[in-house]
């Protein structure tokens, strides 16, 4: 067996414009895992700002003035954080479309129309963010 | 060739656990993001709010839960990925190990966060 | 050097077969083969596999059946071995797990085909040679039969005796395409000869490219005789623009051939009012060219193939396959319209003379499959009667060279017992004429050392093909052999075809003279050693000078008209005087004209020559 | 050779074009040789000029693109694209372009081919960005010029040749052959297999060994492990094979879902959608990924 499968301009010569439909979809959907793993993270690390908010006065946790009160409301005020989250929900819609795809694919269910419902997913998750944009917006104003 | 054919059988088994996990956090995932973001406006969020809710057993145990499979799912998912790009041996080992680590940190802070909420110890 | 107890040569199904047998009766077997095995022909075959299986079928009925096909100049003892080993073999291959078609219960499926008395065509789809061959070729896998592929054969290593019957191959030499390296093989036991039929002869053949008759050549010309090499099946369904094969699988389901009139004319023309379509080859090949040529062929070429009213499952359950080549090879729908068909050459009935267990008149080498005459099949071979052939002399050829204990022959090789000489007819000068490659061509070249030494006769060879390579890659300045090559196909395909005159035949010789000056000045013109196809093609094409020649030669000579071969100058079956077979040696680089008689005693009886009628 | 200027494309890839020209071994005889072949090259490039001039001129003509290179040749050690006038004729595949393209305009073109009727699977090049077969890819049915490269993710030999041996050994590395606990012991009576189970695996026993789907696959190119489609199909074809018994079976399905099996297909459907077969690749590996799973369940 050789060592090298690399073969320069034939392997990456804009290849990319000829993957098929399952290839963006494999590609669309690890994508998106890593951003859902990443938000995970982050999303805990934000969320512990409740730890230190729990032994609090609660006075102050009433009034909504705790560190875990200001940082959410600090945060959600930024126009930017709320693009990040419409961002957010339409990757975790595509991931979560595409993933319904994959288990139908895995229980080897419609496979002839695995394209039709890769492009599915896709329009449906636009649509379903363009249509998410007010409720998130709102507000940030 | 010889050596495909490894000890390595748990394949199968990540593989459903991946799947099964997948399909509870459809569930999951879209009612938390309908709750936090439709039901409750994500500017409204307080302590208190998330403290109320947090306080019903069941409630608990379902982010507890949601925690544990999306954090099983990402994480696996991910060590699939790089698995997938070919990464074999100590490289291997290593980041299986970091993932671990990093899991372990995340759902023990998660616990910590939720029990805040809760009520119960946080432990430091 | 490579050395092995057994070396076959071609990993078609003959060749599988045969080294399958050998490495079972413990021999260190090595096959090689210019392609993969996997990309052998034989993987083509779509029809079936004859073999008596059933209840009120009986080898005997086969044995008769095949004779008559072969218009009563097969050998009665090759016959005989054939149909009956062939349902062992078969069921052997079902053992194996080939992927046969099913009855209701389960058992292997069978289908009539042409000139059978029995629907005895076991079958696997319309890709019975694809499973065929995949199946002989995992057994190999399983077996880890050493198998040097891409290594092309370019010369056996034979001594070099006098008189062929006295000579012994030890080897050969090959050529490994991926590097360009030389190197011999040798046979401690016995070479076997598995490399397919010389299709590419013709310029419409159903063969493949690299069908060029390698093997028939290279023991042509170490001294083996060729044997009946003019009855060459014309497969009457062929695709007009590549000359890919429907099936008769599609006759045998019930397709119905039509003119440009609309009549089927088989019937209403009277070319065989019992069988029809499903005639015997060569029958429905001259029916469909007599209609072309009195006019009534659709667009002067071609007559129609339609199996419309089978029925769409039908068609998708038993001949799937067709639909797709008819689709992808001419663009036709053949579940919606009529498939366009023409004969195209198909199959070589003769071949390099051997006896019933794959052995040549020179010891240490067989030959099996297509390459090889054991003379099964005469002057014309029945549909389903090839793939046998491989798999039973295949096998026998195996376990012969392996050295396992057999039945002696009753046929004889070479020019021992009965047989005739005679002179050739010719308007040219035959063979190399001449030509200073001449020790070379004759089977190796003169070398220092003991002459009956394997070794030195290995490595002579193995310098005399060194040399030959060299000289072609150097040649200052020349023509392109594929020039040499298509001319010969050409005129092949205009006048050594179904209709055979003298004049034709004659000018064919003239083309291939011609063929055979401007080769001398073919010039290989990719200087690479790696993967040098232009090279190869180049050899190859010196193989099919030889062979389309023989092939002529034997034309000329039989003047009668049996099984595949007509003439125009003699339109009848002349058993009087031809029940024999066409022998050609090659005398020190020019072809010598023999006969030998036909076997027709079998086992049991003697077949009676019948008139031929369908 | 082509008509116009060899592309030299910008990405000068080392990696396997390093074989120096002219070695040590070079005596002066082959040196005069290897000139004299490059001026015979080029009066033939000449001509091919010519040739092509001609049939722009009076016929319909088809512009391919072929990939060239030969580590042995000078001029062809950094990999290029040549460009051929194929006149067209109806029904002409991509086969025969590049057949016409090698006998009438440079001998030196070199690619696997024998059948011509897509049984051998020899000839499955990168056409237009998709894995082909040669012969069964109608010119008509491609834009124009056709870009005709070896095969993605295997070494090229020379040309269009690309190197198969590790597409054999992952074949070979499942057990590629039939494997009965036992069979009848009558010489002449077959096993029986139903009709259903003959339809069940009869698609995956039409493979051809192209290595079609192996090439499209992004897994198999980043894995060189990875069995690949048409390994996995392979061991389909015998685990669902009711001839076959169960233990054989359950031998199978362990070979298929160790590390480098099927657990790593990724469902990426370029397989299916290049096999010349039509084998319906994805489905057979999510099928075997079920019944691996149900084998592996017994245990729990
Ligand atoms: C389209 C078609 C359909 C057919 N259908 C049927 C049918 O339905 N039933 C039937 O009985 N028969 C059928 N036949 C006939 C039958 O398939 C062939 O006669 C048979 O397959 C030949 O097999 P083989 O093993 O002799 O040669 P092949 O399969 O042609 O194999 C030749 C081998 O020799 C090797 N080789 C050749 N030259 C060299 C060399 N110089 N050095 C090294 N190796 C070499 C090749 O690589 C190859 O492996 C059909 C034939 C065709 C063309
Ligand atoms: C809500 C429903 C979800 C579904 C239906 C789903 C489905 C899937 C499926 C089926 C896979 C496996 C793909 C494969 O191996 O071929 C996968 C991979 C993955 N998922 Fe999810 N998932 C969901 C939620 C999440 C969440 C919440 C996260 C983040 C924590 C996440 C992160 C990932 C990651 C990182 C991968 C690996 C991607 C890769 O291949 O690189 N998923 N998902
Ligand atoms: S599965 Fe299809 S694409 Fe893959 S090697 Fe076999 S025939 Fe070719
Ligand atoms: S392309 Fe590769 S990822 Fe799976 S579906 Fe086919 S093997
Ligand atoms: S030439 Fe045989 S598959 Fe194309």
């Amino acid at each position: 067996m050789s060592q090298s499968y690399n073969r320069g301009l034939i392997e990456d010569f804009g290849r990319w414009r000829e993957f098929s439909a399952g290839m963006w979809a494999w590609i669309f959907h690890k994508f998106t895992g890593w951003v859902l793993v990443g938000y995970l993270f982050t999303h805990i690390a934000v969320l512990s700002t409740a730890i230190p908010a729990a032994s609090q006065d609660p006075a102050t946790l009433a009034a909504g003035e705790d560190i875990y009160t200001t940082t959410i409301v600090t945060l959600e005020s930024l126009l930017l954080v709320r693009i990040l989250e419409v961002g957010l929900l339409a990757v975790a819609v595509f991931h979560i479309l595409n993933g319904l795809r994959l288990l139908l694919v895995d229980l080897g269910i419609g496979l002839d129309s695995q394209d039709k419902s890769f492009y599915a997913s896709l329009i449906l998750t636009g649509a379903i963010t363009v249509a998410s944009v007010p409720t998130f917006i709102a507000g940030a104003f | 060739m010889a050596e495909h054919y490894s000890s390595f059988t748990k394949g199968g088994r990540l593989w459903l656990w991946q799947r099964l996990t997948a399909a509870f956090l459809v569930v999951v995932l879209a009612f938390h993001f309908f709750l936090l973001h439709f039901v409750y406006h994500a500017d409204e969020v307080t302590f208190a709010l998330s403290q109320s809710r947090m306080e019903m057993w069941t409630y608990y145990s379902l982010m507890i839960l949601f925690l544990f499979t999306a954090t099983f799912h990402g994480v696996n998912g991910v060590y699939n990925a790089l698995i997938n790009q070919g990464l074999t041996g100590t490289k291997r080992q290593i980041v299986k190990w970091t993932l671990i680590a990093a899991s372990a940190l995340l759902l023990f802070q998660g616990v910590r966060t939720a029990n805040a909420w809760a009520g119960l110890p946080t432990f430091f | 050097m490579y050395e092995h107890d057994v070396i076959v040569v071609g990993a078609g199904g003959a060749g599988l077969r045969a080294a399958i047998a050998a490495q079972e009766a413990g021999a260190d077997v090595a096959i090689v083969s210019k392609l993969h095995p996997v990309r052998s022909h034989t993987g083509a075959a779509e029809g079936g596999i004859n073999a008596a299986l059933r209840e009120g079928d009986s080898w005997e009925d086969h044995a008769y059946d095949t004779m008559k096909g072969s218009d009563y100049l097969g050998d009665a003892p090759a016959i005989e071995t054939l149909c009956q080993r062939s349902p062992y073999e078969v069921i052997q291959l079902e053992h194996w797990g080939m992927a046969f078609s099913r009855e209701e219960d389960g058992r292997v499926s069978q289908r009539p085909f042409g000139g059978l008395s029995f629907p005895r065509t076991t079958y696997a789809g319309a890709e019975t040679g694809h499973h065929l061959l995949h199946t002989l070729y995992e057994q190999v896998v399983k077996r880890g039969i050493e198998v040097y592929d891409e290594w092309h054969v370019l010369n056996l290593a034979v001594t070099e005796e006098e008189r062929p019957e006295d000579r012994t191959c030890h080897g050969v030499v090959a050529y490994d395409v991926a590097t360009g390296e030389l190197s011999g093989f040798k046979a401690r036991d016995g070479v076997i000869l598995a490399t397919g039929g010389p299709g590419q002869a013709f310029d419409h053949t159903t063969n493949a490219v690299s069908c060029t008759g390698d093997g028939q050549a290279m023991a042509y010309r170490a001294g083996v005789p060729l044997e009946d090499m003019e009855f060459i099946q014309f497969h009457p369904t062929s695709l007009p623009s590549t000359g890919v094969l429907i099936s008769e699988g599609v006759r045998g389901e019930g397709g119905i051939l039509y003119n440009a009139k609309g009549e089927r004319f088989m019937f209403e023309h009277g070319y065989a009012s019992n069988d029809g379509e499903l005639a015997s080859r060569d029958v429905v090949s001259r029916a469909e060219l007599t209609e072309v040529n009195e006019g009534r062929g659709i667009e002067d070429e071609y007559v129609h193939l339609d199996m419309r009213h089978l029925g769409e499952e039908r068609i998708i359950d038993r001949l799937e396959n067709i639909v797709h080549l008819a689709e992808d090879f001419e663009g036709v729908d053949a579940t919606k319209e009529p498939m366009p068909v023409k004969p195209g050459q198909h199959y070589a009935m003769g071949g390099i003379e051997t006896d019933e267990n794959g052995e040549t008149c020179v010891s240490g080498l067989y030959a099996a499959g297509e390459c090889a005459c054991a003379s099964v099949h005469g002057a014309n071979r029945l549909g389903g009667n090839a793939l046998p052939e491989l798999i039973v002399i295949g096998k026998r050829a195996g376990y012969h060279a392996a050295g396992k204990e057999m039945e002696p022959a009753k046929i004889e090789t070479g020019q021992r017992g009965e047989y005739e000489t005679a002179t050739i007819d010719s308007p040219v000068e035959l063979g190399e004429g001449g030509s200073p490659g001449d020790a070379v061509a004759d089977g190796g070249a003169v070398a220092a050392g003991d002459p009956a030494d394997p070794d030195t006769v290995l490595n002579a060879t193995v310098r005399a093909e060194q040399d030959r390579i060299d000289e072609l890659l150097n040649k200052e300045d020349g023509v392109h052999h594929s020039e040499v090559r298509s001319k010969v196909q050409q005129s092949m395909t205009r006048n050594v075809n179904v209709f055979r005159e003298e004049d034709r035949l004659k000018q064919a010789l003239r083309d291939i003279r011609d063929a055979r000056d401007e080769y001398q000045n073919v010039k290989v013109m990719d200087p690479s050693r790696t993967f040098n196809t232009d090279l190869l093609q180049t050899i190859e094409t010196q193989n099919l000078l030889d062979l389309a020649e023989a092939i002529t030669v034997g034309a000329l000579a039989r003047r009668e008209f049996r099984g595949a071969h007509w003439r125009a100058e003699a339109q009848e079956r002349n058993d009087d005087e031809w029940l024999k077979h066409t022998m050609l040696s090659w005398n020190r680089g020019s072809p010598e004209l023999w006969f030998r008689p036909v076997i027709l005693e079998g086992e049991n009886k003697t077949y009676e020559p019948k008139i031929r009628s369908y | 050779m082509s008509t116009q200027p060899p592309q030299q494309e910008t990405d000068e890839s080392t990696a396997e074009t390093s074989a120096e020209p002219e070695t040590e071994s070079t005596s002066p005889g082959q040196q005069k040789r290897a000139a004299q072949k490059r001026e015979r090259a080029n009066a033939s490039a000449q001509r091919q000029a010519e040739a092509d001039a001609k049939a722009k001129a009076d016929e319909e003509t088809r512009e391919i693109k072929v990939f060239r290179y030969d580590p042995e040749v000078e001029e062809k050690q950094e990999p290029r694209f040549d460009t051929f006038h194929v006149p067209f004729t109806k029904g002409m595949t991509v086969l025969d372009a590049v057949m016409y393209a090698r006998d009438h305009y440079d001998p030196s073109l070199t690619f696997r081919h024998s059948c011509r009727q897509a049984i051998c699977g020899s000839d499955a090049f990168f056409v237009n960005g998709r894995q082909r077969l040669g012969c069964k890819t109608q010119v008509s049915e491609l834009d124009e010029p056709i870009r005709i490269e070896p095969l993605p993710h295997q070494d090229v030999v020379k040309d269009l040749v690309v190197d198969m041996d590790h597409f054999y050994e992952e074949m070979e590395s499942v057990d590629p052959y039939f494997d009965p606990d036992e069979t009848p012991g009558n010489d002449l009576e077959e096993q029986r297999q139903s009709r259903a189970n003959r339809e069940k695996v009869k698609m995956s026993t039409r493979c051809i060994w192209c290595a079609a789907c192996f090439s499209s696959c992004n897994i198999a190119a980043g894995d060189n492990q990875y069995l690949g489609p048409a390994a996995l199909n392979k061991a389909y074809r015998f685990a669902m094979d009711e001839r076959e018994g169960e233990s054989r079976k359950q031998e199978r399905l362990e070979t298929i879902e160790q590390e480098h099996g099927v657990w790593r297909c990724q469902t990426q459907f370029s397989c299916t959608n290049v096999c010349p077969k039509d084998i319906p690749l994805t489905e057979h590996i999510q099928e075997l990924k079920r019944e691996a799973v149900k084998k592996n369940l017994k245990f729990w």
